[in-house]
C-alpha cells in the first residue's frame, strides 16, 4: 500500500458513499479536497516546527561552545533538504515508481491538472471546470500541499544526523551530505514503500516512518559516527566521560516542540481528512501517538530511578521520543494501552542501547541511534502485533533492504566526504568550540558585555 | 597591609558578610570558585556513565585590610563562616604592600 | 449545561437546520463530524503545547540549581496524568453522571458506535454506513478526538500545582499526588459541570474552565504549599527575600506559549465548529481572550509602575495568564472591552495576592495561587456581569462546592504523603538543588567543557 | 484590489460554482463560512505566535543586561497594539475608505448581520436564518475572525520596531509610539490599499505585506534609531565596536517561530478556504514562503562565507527572515524556484545592509532595517517579475508614497516623544542595563541563589 | 616581583588593558567578580518585596610584574581605570617571590 | 606557606588537578578567568563589523602550601599543564603568612 494509494481509498470511500448515496450526509469532493488540503498544510506546519524542536534539544545537548553551530546546522539542512527535495528527491521518490525502485529524476511540478482547473475558473466555464475538478480530485489534494507535508518529512530525516554528529563536524561537508540523503538516499528508499515500489507490493507496513524516516536518519547517523570518531575526550582509558547538556530546559523545550511535531507527522500521514472515518482514523492516531510517548516517559523514569537511584532527565527526554518513533510506523491500530507500552519499549531500549553504544565507543551526542534508529526499527517489527495486516517477515525484509541501503550508502557519501574535502575539524577547532572555529563568534565577548544581566 | 582570602560555602556569603560589615569592613570582593578538599562530591550517573563531582561551588571573598584588622577579620569570618560539617572552607592570609584607591588617588590604609 | 450537550446543542441546531430545510446552506452531517473533530484535534494541540509553556516559564522562573527538576516535573506530569485520566479519570468524569456526584470508575474506550460504522463501511453495506453514521453524528465528533481534548485539560489542572511547589519538592512524591488529581480529584469535580452533574442541573456556568480547571489546580496547590513549607531562606526575621527568577526570556516565552495554547483552551472549548454559528462564536472567544490577556499586561504595567516606581515584568507576564485565567469562565459573552476589563481586574489581583501570599509565608514560586485561583474565583464571579443566563448565586455555589471538595481531597493525599514517604527534599538538597540531588546532575561540569560558549 | 475583496473574489467563485451548477460538487456557503473562519483563526494564531518569536529573537541578540526589557517591550506591545487597533485601528483602515485615503474614526464591532443571525437561530425562524446568513455569507467569515486576523499584523508591525531601539529606549515612549503605530500610522497607510483605498484602485500590489506591514515597520524603526542615536560604545573612533548576540539559540527559536508564523502570515493572506481554488492558493503560498526562506538562508550561508571566510549565522538567521518578508507581497505567483530566488536576493541585501547601516552609524541591534525595509522594498518591486497583473511604477508608487507617509508621522511622533518626556535612558541606565534601570531586576542576583545549575 | 590586584568598573576594562599594552605589559589575567563597598546598590522591589542590590558587578585584573614597573602599572591603572565616580575600585599590590612560565619552564622576570 | 596561582589552559585542569593528589595536595581552588598574553585571539567579523577576540579562556588554580611542597607543586604544575604550545600560562608565587581552616579552627600548615 502506497502512501499515496492509502490517500486515494481514504478519498474513494468517500466518494464512493457519495456516488452511491446521493441523498446521504457525504463530503461532497471540492469540501473534501479542501479538508484533504487543509490536513496536509496545518499537520504539515507541525512538523516544519520539528526542526525547531531538533535545533533546541541538540543546542542544549552540546556543549556551550559549540551551541551556535548545531543552531545553524539545523536551519541551514531544512532549508537545503527542502530545496534538494524539490529539485530531485520528490520525483524520485513519488513518480512512476509502480511496484519498482525508484522513481524518475526530475523536478517537482503541481501538475498540469491544477493549471487547466485554474484557466476553466478563469474562464468561467462550468462544464469545463466540473471537469478539472473531476480530475483533480482524483488525487483529492492541492499538489503543493502534498509536497509541502513529503518534503518536511525529508527534513526531519536529515535532521536525526545533525544531533549525532554535533560539536565535531565541519558545516560544508555536512550539508553536502544532507544534499545526498535528500535528493537521493531518502527518496529512493522512501518509493519503495511511499512511492508504490516493491516494499509497498510486498505488503511491508510502515505507516508515518518509524523505518522511512527515523530509522533511515539513524542509520545515516550510526555510518556519520562510526566514520567522524567520537568527541576529543569522550572516551579515555577505557571510561566514559560523561559531557553534560549545557542547557537542559532547551532539551526539554526542543522536545516538547517535537512531541507537539509529532501529532502532525503521524496524524497527517493519514493522508486524508474528508470523511468521518478518516476523522476518527486521525483522532485515534493523536491519541496513541500521544500515549506512547507517555509510555516512555514513564517507563525511562522509572528504569533510570531503579537502575541508577536518580531518575536521568536526559534520557527520559529521549525516551519520550522513543516512545513517538516506536509508534510511528503503526499509530492507527493499538488502543491507548498497546501504545503506551510499545513505547515504553522504545524507552527501555533507551535505556539499553545509550550506554551500550557507548561502551562500543560510538559517539551519539543526543541520543539519536537509540532512539530513531533503534526504537524505529521496534515500532516496525511491532506492528503486526496490533495490525493483522502486517507481517514479521515482511517488516524484517523492509528493515533490512532499508537498512542495507542507507548503510552502504551513506557509508558511500560519508568516506567520499572524508578523504577529498574532510569531514571533521582540527584538534584546536574542537578544543575551542565550532562556533568560533565555524562560525567566528567570540565565546568570550567583551565582559562589558555579558558581565551582568538577567538571562 | 594583608589580602585575606576565605573560600566559604556560598550560602553562607550574606551572613559572612554582614558579620564583616559590622566588624566595620567597608569593602570586599566576592567571585564564584569551585572547591577540590576533603569534602568530596557524590558520584553521579550522566546516560549511564558514572562520574565523580569532583570540584564543589564554594565563593571566594577577598578582603585588604589593615595590620591591625587582620585578627578580628579572620575572627569574624570563620565565626560566621562557620557550619561544623565539612567543606567549610579556608581563609588564608596574604602579604600585601601597597594599595590605592583609584578614585582619588590615596593609598596605603587610606585606600581600604 | 453540560459541556458535552453543549456539544449536542451546537451540533443540534446544525442538524435541525439541515433537516428543516434540505435545500438551505446547512454544512452536511459529515462534514460537520469533520469540523467538529478537527476542531478538538487542533485546539487539543495548542492545549497539548501548554505543557511546554507551564515547564519553561517554570523553568526560567526557579534558581539555576532547580531548572532541570521542574523541567522533569513538567513532562512527567502531562504524561502521567493522561494515562490516569485514561484509565479512571475520564470516565469517573463523563460516564453516566446524570446529574449526580460522579461517573463511572471504568476505562474509557471509544465506544461501539465507531466500531460499527468501521465496520460497516468495510462490508460496503451503504443501509449500515448510513445507519451507523447516524449514530455517531449523534455526538459529532470522533470519541477519541473528544478525549484527548479533554486530557490535555486534566494535564493543565497538572502543570498549575507544579509551579507552586518547586524547588523543594520530591519528585516521585508529587507525581503520586498527579495520580490522585487527574484520576480522582479532577474528574469528580469536573463531573458536577462538565459531566452533567449537579451543578450542571444548578446552573452553574463556566465555560472552559476558570473553576473546574484552574481554581482546581489552583486549589491543589495552595494546600501543597502550606503543607510542604516554604523554601529555605524565602522568609527570614519576618522580612521576605526575593528568590529571582534565572532566565527571564524563558519565563516570557512560556508566558506566550501559554497565551497560544489558550485560544485552544477557551476556543475549542466550544466542542462544535460545524456551523456558521459555531464559527462565529469561536472567532468571539480568540478575541475575547487576547483582550482578557491583553488587559492584564496593561493594567500590571501600570499598577507596578505607579506602586513600585519601576514595572515588574514577572508580575506583568502573571497578569497575561490572570487575564487569561479570568475570561475563561465566560469568553463567549462580553464585548473586547469587557474582556480587556475582566483581564485587567484579574491583573490587579495578582498584583494584590503575590505580595500578600508572601506576607502569609505561602511561598508560591511562580505565581500559580494568585494567577489560577484567585483569577479563577474572579471569573466565574464575573460571568453574570456579562451573560444573562447565569446568577451570582449559583456561581459562588459552584466556587465553594469545588473549592471545598479541592482543598478536602489534596489536604488528604499531600498528608497522607507527607506522613508516609514524605514531601519534601532534605535541607543539604534543597542547598545543592534538586537538579543534583534528584536527577544527578553536576551543577558544575567540569569546565573545560563549559568553560566558553556563545549561550 | 483590496485585501476585503480579495476574499469577497474567492467566496464568489465558489459562489457562482454553487449557484449556476447546482449538480456540481462545490462546497456548500456554510461550509464555506466555516471553512474561511477557521483559516483566520489557524492562520491567525501562528502570526499571534509571531510575537513570541521576535521576543525571542531580540532578547538573544540584545546583551545579557537588557534581555527582560525586551521582552517587556515584547508582550506590551502586543497587548497594547491589540488594543488600540480595536479602538481606533481597525475602523480607521477598512471602515468605508471607498477609493480615499482612510477609513472612520469608530471603534471596531462585528457588526449587525451577525447578531441578526443569531436573534434568528435563537428564535428558530427557518426564513430568517437563511435571509440573515444570506448577508453574513457575504463577507463570507467570521467578523471577529477577520479582527483577529487583522489585528496580529499590526503587531508584528510594532515588533518590527522593537528590535532597532532596543537596549537604549525608554519603556513607555516606546509603548506611547506603538500607540499610534497602531491606531494611526498603520491603519491610514493600510487603508490605502488594504482598506481599499487609492492605491487599491491604482493597482498596487501586495499581497501579504512587503510594504504594508514590514516596510512600514522598517520605517517607523529606521526614524526612531536615527532620533535616538546609536548605543554607547557601539561606534568608537569610527569603527564599528560589535557587541555580540548573547544568547543564539534563543535567536534561532525565534527564527524558526517566525518562519512557522509566515505560513500564517502569507498563507492566511489568501483569506479564504471555501473553495479548491483557495486550497490550491494556500498551498503554493506555503511551498513558495518556505522556497524563499531557505533561499535567504543558502545565499547568506554562501556569501558570508565567501566574504568573511567564515559563514555568519545572525546574518543567515537575518537572511531566512529577509527571504520571508521579500515574498511577502506575492507568495502566489512565483513558483517555488523563483521564490527561492527572490528570497536569495533578500538575503544579499542583509549582508550588504547590515554594514551599510553600521557604518552610517544607523545603529540596528536586530537588523529589522535590513530585513523587514530593505527586503520588503525588494519584494514589492519583484511583484511584476513573476505576476503580470502588477507594473513597477505603481509598486514604485506604493512604496514612495507609504515609505513618505510613515517617515513623516513616524518623525513627528518620534521627535514629539523626545522633546517632552525623552525617548533615551541614562548613560548610567544603559551602562547598568535596561533590566535594572526599567525594570529593578538585580543584574546580579545573590550568588547563593545561582551559584549552581544546570541550565 | 609583585602581582598587582586591580578591581575596577567593567566597562572600563578595555580602556586598562590598552592602557596596560601601551606601558609595555605584555599579559595579564582578568576574572569577572562582584565588589561591595562604599557605592551602594539600589534598593529594587521583586514581587512586591523591597531588596537591596548589594554586591555590583566589577572586572578584578591580574597582572604579575617586575618591581621595575610597579610604579608605571600603578599609575597606568589609575589614570585609565579612572571617572571620578564612586565604586571606580582598588589596586593592591601583594608579595610575589617566584613565577614560571609553564611553556618554556622559564622562572622569575623571565617568565612576566 | 605560599599560595601558589597557575594559570592554564581548561582543557588541561583534570590532569593538572590529578598531578597534584598523586604529589600528596587535599585542597585547591578553581576560577574561570580570561587571560590576555602573548597568544593572540584570532581576528574574526561579526555582522561585517571585524573584531580582535582579545581575551582567552583559561582556568586559575590556587592551591596554599607549605613552604616545603613548593617546589613540588610548581613542578607538577609545569609538567602536568604542559603542551609546549604558546598559551600554556604562568605559576605565580605569593607570600602567605596565615592560614585557618573554619571548621576546626587550625591554623597554619595544619590547616592546608
Ligand atoms: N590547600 C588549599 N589551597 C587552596 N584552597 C583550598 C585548599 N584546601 C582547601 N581549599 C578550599 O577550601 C575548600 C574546603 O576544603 P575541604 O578540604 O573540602 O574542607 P574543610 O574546609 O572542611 O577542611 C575546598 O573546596 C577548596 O576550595
Ligand atoms: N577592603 C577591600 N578589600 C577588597 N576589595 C575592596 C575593598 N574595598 C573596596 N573593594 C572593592 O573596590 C570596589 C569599589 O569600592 P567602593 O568603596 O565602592 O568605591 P571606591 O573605589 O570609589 O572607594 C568595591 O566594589 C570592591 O569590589
Ligand atoms: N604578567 C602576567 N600577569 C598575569 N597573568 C599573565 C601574565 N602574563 C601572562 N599571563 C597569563 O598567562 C596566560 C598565558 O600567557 P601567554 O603570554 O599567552 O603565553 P605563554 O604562557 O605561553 O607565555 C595569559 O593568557 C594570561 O592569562
Amino acid at each position: 500500500m502506497t502512501r499515496k494509494t492509502l490517500l486515494t481509498t481514504g478519498a474513494l470511500s468517500t466518494l464512493l458513499v457519495a456516488v452511491a448515496a446521493p441523498a446521504s450526509a457525504a463530503v461532497d469532493p471540492e469540501t473534501t479536497f479542501v479538508f484533504n488540503t487543509l490536513l496536509f498544510l496545518v499537520m504539515g506546519f507541525l512538523v516544519m516546527f520539528m526542526a525547531a524542536g531538533f535545533a533546541m534539544l541538540e543546542s542544549g545537548m552540546v556543549r556551550r561552545k559549540n551551541t551556535a553551530a548545531i543552531c545553524l546546522k539545523n536551519i541551514a539542512l531544512y532549508s537545503i533538504a527542502g530545496l534538494a527535495f524539490y529539485l530531485v528527491g520528490y520525483n524520485l521518490m513519488y513518480d512512476g515508481v509502480n511496484g519498482g525502485f525508484l522513481g524518475s529524476f526530475s523536478m517537482w511540478n503541481p501538475g498540469a491538472g491544477e493549471a487547466a482547473y485554474a484557466a476553466a475558473i478563469e474562464a468561467k466555464d462550468q462544464a469545463k471546470i466540473a471537469e478539472t475538478f473531476g480530475k483533480i480530485s482524483e488525487t483529492g489534494y492541492a499538489a503543493a500541499s502534498d509536497w509541502f507535508f513529503q518534503m518536511v518529512f525529508v527534513a526531519t530525516t536529515a535532521s536525526i544526523v545533525s544531533g549525532t554528529v554535533a560539536e565535531r563536524i565541519k558545516v560544508w561537508p555536512f550539508m553536502i551530505f544532507v544534499v545526498f540523503l535528500a535528493a537521493i538516499i531518502y527518496p529512493i528508499q522512501g518509493s519503495w514503500q511511499w512511492g508504490g515500489g516493491w516494499l509497498a507490493e510486498l505488503g511491508f507496513s510502515d505507516f508515518a516512518g518509524s523505518t522511512l524516516v527515523h530509522s533511515t536518519g539513524g542509520w545515516a547517523a550510526l555510518t556519520g559516527a562510526i566514520i567522524l570518531g567520537a568527541r576529543r575526550g569522550k572516551y579515555k582509558d577505557g571510561r566514559v566521560i560523561p559531557i553534560q547538556a549545557n542547557n537542559i530546559p532547551m532539551v526539554t523545550l526542543g522536545t516538547f516542540i517535537l512531541w507537539l511535531g509529532w501529532f502532525g507527522f503521524n496524524g497527517g500521514s493519514q493522508l486524508a481528512l474528508g470523511s468521518a472515518s478518516d476523522a476518527i482514523a486521525i483522532s485515534t492516531i493523536f491519541v496513541n501517538t500521544n500515549a506512547a510517548a507517555a509510555g516512555g516517559v514513564v517507563v525511562v523514569m522509572a528504569l533510570t530511578q531503579l537502575l541508577f537511584k536518580k531518575i536521568d532527565l536526559t534520557m527520559v527526554l529521549n525516551g519520550a521520543l522513543a516512545g513517538l518513533v516506536s509508534i510511528t510506523a503503526g499509530p492507527d491500530s493499538p488502543t491507548i494501552w498497546q501504545s503506551a507500552l510499545i513505547g515504553g519499549v522504545g524507552g527501555v531500549l533507551v535505556v539499553v542501547f545509550v550506554p551500550l553504544l557507548d561502551r562500543l565507543k560510538i559517539d551519539d551526542v543526543v541520543g539519536a541511534i537509540s532512539v530513531h534508529l533503534v526504537a524505529g526499527i521496534w515500532g516496525t517489527l511491532a506492528v503486526p502485533l496490533t495490525n493483522s495486516g502486517a507481517s514479521f517477515v515482511n517488516q524484517a525484509i523492509g528493515i533490512v533492504a532499508i537498512g542495507g541501503f542507507v548503510v552502504v550508502c551513506s557509508t558511500i557519501v560519508w568516506l567520499a566526504l572524508k578523504y577529498t574535502i574532510g569531514i571533521r575539524v582540527s584538534e584546536e577547532a574542537e578544543e575551542a568550540g565550532l562556533d568560533q572555529s565555524e562560525l567566528g563568534l567570540d565565546p568570550n565577548p567583551p565582559m562589558g558585555q555579558v558581565a551582568s544581566g538577567t538571562a | 597591609m594583608k589580602m585575606i582570602k576565605a573560600i566559604i560555602k556560598p550560602f553562607k556569603l550574606d551572613e559572612v558578610r554582614e558579620a564583616l560589615t559590622s566588624a566595620g569592613i567597608e569593602g570586599l570582593t566576592v567571585s564564584e570558585v569551585r572547591g577540590f578538599g576533603r569534602q568530596k562530591g557524590q558520584t553521579e550517573i550522566y546516560r549511564g556513565a558514572e562520574y565523580q563531582v569532583s570540584l564543589l561551588p564554594k565563593v571566594e571573598i577577598e578582603v585588604a585590610v589593615s595590620d591591625a584588622m587582620v585578627e578580628t577579620v579572620i575572627e569574624t569570618i570563620q565565626k560566621s563562616a562557620h557550619t561544623g560539617s565539612i567543606g567549610d572552607g579556608k581563609i588564608f592570609v596574604l602579604d600585601m604592600g601597597q594599595s590605592v584607591r583609584i578614585r582619588t588617588g590615596e593609598t596605603g590604609e587610606m585606600a581600604l
